[in-house]
């Protein structure tokens, strides 16, 4: 079963929890990442995500699987959102069943985490200026220019 | 040696293309985006990147072989 | 608004999620209790839930307001099934919408930790070899007789 | 002095009800628990109880008042 879904489409959330719903279970943590009307000051209008996907998916597995070894949690599915998305709307999830809720909310924060961190996606922010910009890509930009 | 490349975020909006075939003398990922820097004006300095050769993560050292599919990655911000 | 359910009908989480839904926020935690098919080494059947109404109700307020102080979250808002429940049901639900993730998830896990120990709720576990008990009052019970 | 009293959980099958109004000369709901304890021979001891008036928590040693709602409150278990 895939543990990771990198799709266009809105994230069903409540399809997903289904899939890790498990009678075993009795703590259930989630995630979700909304985009917010404002970053680091500037006010956002829209964003535009896009992945390498193959890699991706193959690095979010890992991370699951990471997940399943350190924590004593039953499933874990993650998903992200590609293209256009407008604030309020729900960029990723993430969803863990464990017997315990100490080791669901541990390994739902490790996920995300990792995700974040480790996973071959970008996001370009759109600002209400009209302005917009690669998040992460400003500040590099500018020191490549320093060298 | 013959290379395909993906190019993503701002390297794709600054090469003006997703992907390119390419011949090339470059020996390494590092050495080949030197090149590149020099054809596109990438301004991402390479220490800030990540680079994957057929879907792998690799050493920016690592030999190419033609055919290879390499991917330079950008610093990400996924969430 | 209130931050607390407490209620015989399913919860619906979809409805509760949108109203901690918020632009301001980048992060929403949440946490479902679900029915355990084991507990302690006993198989599990079905429970029953009572509660003491009017002080759940106060106290899970106060928890809320206690988290809305520690932690930089804008929204939270719980709630708890009361009546007959199978294995698999959700019993307790919790979700918290944040500017930042790390709020999010802490202040998601302070309120569901104070629910368990606070709110006069209590459950009642029947078990598949027919016997039933009262959670934590067969220990006190056995203290009890020692006295 | 008449004292409503709601029980819960153990307590309300051990006494075989669900509330009760009584008189009693107990003037604290520790007092007044020890007599209850008699009449339905509760199992569980006060220190593992906390207790409420009014729907709101107090102390043992607390003063009861005519017509005061008491409820012994089990081990909580939630969740």
């Amino acid at each position: 079963m895939s543990t990771f879904l990198l799709q266009k489409e809105p994230i069903d959330t409540a399809a997903l929890r289904q899939r890790v719903a498990d009678p075993d279970c009795g703590g259930y943590a989630s995630f979700e990442g909304w985009i917010r009307n404002e970053n680091e000051g500037r006010a956002v209008s829209r964003l535009e995500y896009e992945a390498y996907a193959p890699l991706a998916i193959a690095e979010a597995h890992r991370i699951v699987n990471e997940a399943l070894k350190r924590f004593e949690i039953n499933n874990a599915l993650s998903a992200h959102r590609l293209g256009a998305l407008d604030v309020g709307d729900l960029a990723v999830w993430v969803g863990v069943s464990a017997p315990h809720r100490a080791d669901a909310f541990a390994a739902c924060r490790y996920i995300i985490d990792e995700i974040k961190q480790r996973l071959p996606i970008w996001k370009k922010e759109h600002y209400a200026d009209g302005k917009a910009q690669w998040v992460n890509c400003a500040q590099c930009a500018s020191q490549a220019s320093l060298v | 040696m013959q290379i395909h490349i993906d190019y993503f975020a701002i390297l794709r909006e600054q090469a003006g293309r997703q992907r390119e075939t390419l011949q090339t003398d470059a020996k390494t990922p590092a050495h080949l985006y030197l090149q590149l820097c020099e054809q596109y004006g990438f301004e991402l300095i390479q220490a800030r990147l990540r680079v994957a050769i057929n879907d792998e993560f690799c050493d920016w050292s690592q030999n190419l072989s033609d055919g290879d599919r390499v991917v330079f990655i950008p610093p990400v911000a996924g969430g």
